[in-house]
């Protein structure tokens, strides 16, 4: 059963359709799935509904499919980052719900572990509550939050074993691993795809069962916020705790 | 005198205790982590961190490992990584202890509202929403007044709310303020601040 | 003559097909490993671990690494480990491609009895209603009369549910049913095994 | 802020209280926390609530706690390994509330992760969906089951960093971690305890906010079910796969 495909776009043929609900890993322009999302875009595939916490930037990541126009609709927590995202949202070209951050990674891994609602103290009294069931429970009151079912997850991993176990690289992981499991069908991209058995079984962050469909590729990994600090004395020095 | 952002970022410093794993929001919250000094305090990243670093060193940024403002950060000997979902899980579940977090503006009742001006700004929540619901104890770091001189401190909120009678603390450059029964207690005042200073700054009720 | 238990867990592993990631239950589904030939099956145990191996060799018994049975078992290639919650959120999720199980009881319109005998069987369900309640296909295998020779494939089951309408297929030593609209369809008989005999041995509707 | 206490009864002492509810990590008697039930049995706390996969053996495990009856009321999945319990248990000494395993695990995790309530298809028409909420959702009825927030937690890992930052090993970790987040206090005992940065912060499987009180001692760590094949050749061979 062959898992590894020859690149992003034969990983997705078959499995686009237009109008259809795709979830995808990466928080800001970190971890996310840059070759899927540039084969997304070859592919003309229109209509989507995208659930992604961020929206890329200008002319990255998600940003792309934006200015093909090929979303009618973001479930994101932030789009702060996106000047073309904010025009067609105003013009009411683009479709937004917005989802507290922690509600939208625990709605992805609900529908993945088959847990069609929750309930949640986040956004209770605002906006985010409005037309959700409430429900109280010893005292407090909750609201109810979906599972988010996509047709399709794209996410990101470091490493993967030809059977899609995978391991993800400090904070790269965030919503790669919820993103996957809501998904009927995941592709992942990885930067390298190593033997089956060279990754420890205690160290696998996401199973291969997760996974349906793979490729390795060369990633930008572009840096949105590049912070640092003066280096005291010219000498390379990793930080550490005192 | 009124504090500045580094002697607000002090005061909401002495906020945290030994021990605690914190939250610290974008802008003055994040100077806080100058000056906890020899406390032991783990600071949590939402995108999937504890034990969050300073900046790296140029030439050393790691595109893998950004703080939630995006920024590149280091990693510290007591760091783990976690998914997005296990993050919430500890922010929804009460395991963060604190979060020091800006506003727009701040009610008596401790509503929040730091997310959006309707028609102006839509950026989204980002985490803010599950924070100020999860966290044990919400403390807010902001200027007292707008541009325009007009309160922050306010007896209803009239932005979309990020949270309901969520807050526990206001620190701003005036002092330090609780949200209590019936209104907000003051704690205290920066130096040279009187207590009508306060309270003439100030459109809530303070009890 | 009808199917021993080998033979069983043989026509068993027919079902599973390259790829499929599959529970197996305890007693004769156990077998159906022995069967798999060279198709690329992935066993979980849901006890928390995918790729479950064959029992070790003597000597090389490892505490930590059990199966669901409580059954010391070691590791292949492809394994991977994780904890229970997430063991079953694959399991809720729909993952697993197919479960065979044993049962005490199947009824006509696909509910299962597996896991109590009242006043006489106190154990517990397990995780058997986390597998016939979420994963892909259910497929039963057992003896098709209980050692009083009465049929165990019934038009209602009379133990308490292990879940309701969740059986796809039936496997017992007299043959293969699907469970249909408006009954059981017989889908082939044991060698020498007639369908008037299968009929005569099973209280449930066959159409 | 010390983590590390010298005994599993320094690490419970002001924790205990008569009547509590106690999460406990492990499945059958691989991964439990052997030296924290010894405590408990020590201390002598009673009318215990327990919420554990399993109830342990005869004379081992939680079944120490059992023969001192110090447990009014289990949450379990499966309890058949036990002649002590089932003697209470039809007496009517010992309450006992069925779970069907993904639900424990998953009521354990919510209740860690603040979720007071999830929907679940397990055990829809069957005798645990009695008296709990049904609601449908797109076509298909689903059961309300509730979050565990437990007093106490008790679970065992392999190794952790004095910031309780944990590892575990292979099936050993099964319900540890979710049973650890339940816990408004969680103790932790483990087979070494290593020094701060000694552990890939990438390997991490239960961070150290989830772990109060951390013990390192000897584990007898029993199995329940010795099974072995035949070895062909009698030379030390390791399972691999074909």
């Amino acid at each position: 059963m062959k898992k590894v495909y020859g690149s992003a776009s034969e990983a997705l043929d078959g499995l686009l359709q237009d109008g259809m609900l795709i979830a995808s890993g990466g928080f800001g322009l970190c971890g996310i799935p840059e070759l899927l999302i540039d084969a997304l875009v070859k592919s003309g595939v229109k209509d989507l509904t995208v659930a992604s916490n961020n929206a890329g930037v200008d002319g990255f990541g998600l940003g792309k499919l934006l200015e093909t126009k090929q979303v009618a609709k973001m479930m994101s927590s932030y789009v702060g980052e996106n000047a073309e995202f904010m025009r067609q949202y105003l013009s009411g070209e683009l479709e937004l719900e917005f989802n507290p951050q922690g509600t939208l990674a625990e709605r992805m891994r609900a529908g993945g572990c088959g847990i069609p609602g929750f309930y949640t103290k986040t956004g209770v009294g605002t906006v985010i509550a409005e037309g959700k069931e409430h429900k109280e429970f010893n005292g407090e009151t909750y609201i109810l939050e979906e599972g988010i079912f996509a047709d399709l997850a794209i996410v990101k991993a470091w490493k993967a074993d030809e059977t899609g176990n995978a391991i993800f690289r400090k904070t790269a992981r965030n919503f790669n691993p919820p993103a996957a499991m809501c998904g009927k069908v995941c592709v992942m991209e990885v930067e390298e795809i190593v033997p089956k058995g060279s990754l420890d079984p205690d160290h696998i962050h996401l199973p291969g069962i997760y996974v349906h469909r793979l490729i390795q590729g060369e990633h930008e990994k572009r840096i949105e916020q590049r912070t640092t600090r003066p280096r005291p004395d010219g000498t390379a020095r990793k930080a550490e705790e005192a | 005198m009124p504090w500045d952002r580094n002697q607000m970022a002090a005061r909401a410093a002495e906020e945290l205790e030994d021990g605690m794993y914190v939250n610290l929001g974008i802008g003055i919250p994040t100077l806080v982590a100058n000056y906890v000094g020899d406390k032991d305090i783990t600071l949590q990243s939402e995108n999937g961190m504890l034990g969050m670093g300073p900046f790296p060193f140029e030439g050393e940024e790691d595109p893998d490992l950004i703080n939630a403002g995006k920024q590149t950060i280091t990693e510290l000997h007591r760091t783990s990584y976690f998914d997005s979902a296990t993050s919430f899980g500890m922010i929804r579940g009460g395991k963060i202890a604190a979060a020091v977090l800006g506003a727009m503006e701040v009610a008596e009742n401790g509503d929040l509202a730091n997310w959006m001006i309707p028609g102006k700004l839509v950026k989204g929540m980002g985490g803010a929403m599950d924070l100020v619901a999860g966290v044990g104890r919400v403390i807010v770091v902001m200027d007292h007044t707008n541009k325009h001189g007009d309160s922050k401190v306010l007896k209803a909120c009239t932005l979309p709310l990020t949270g309901k009678g969520v807050v526990d603390r206001i620190i701003t450059n005036l002092g330090v303020l609780d949200v209590v029964e019936g209104g907000l207690k003051i704690v205290e005042t920066a130096d040279g601040v009187s207590e009508d200073d306060l309270r003439a700054a100030t459109e809530a009720t303070i009890v």
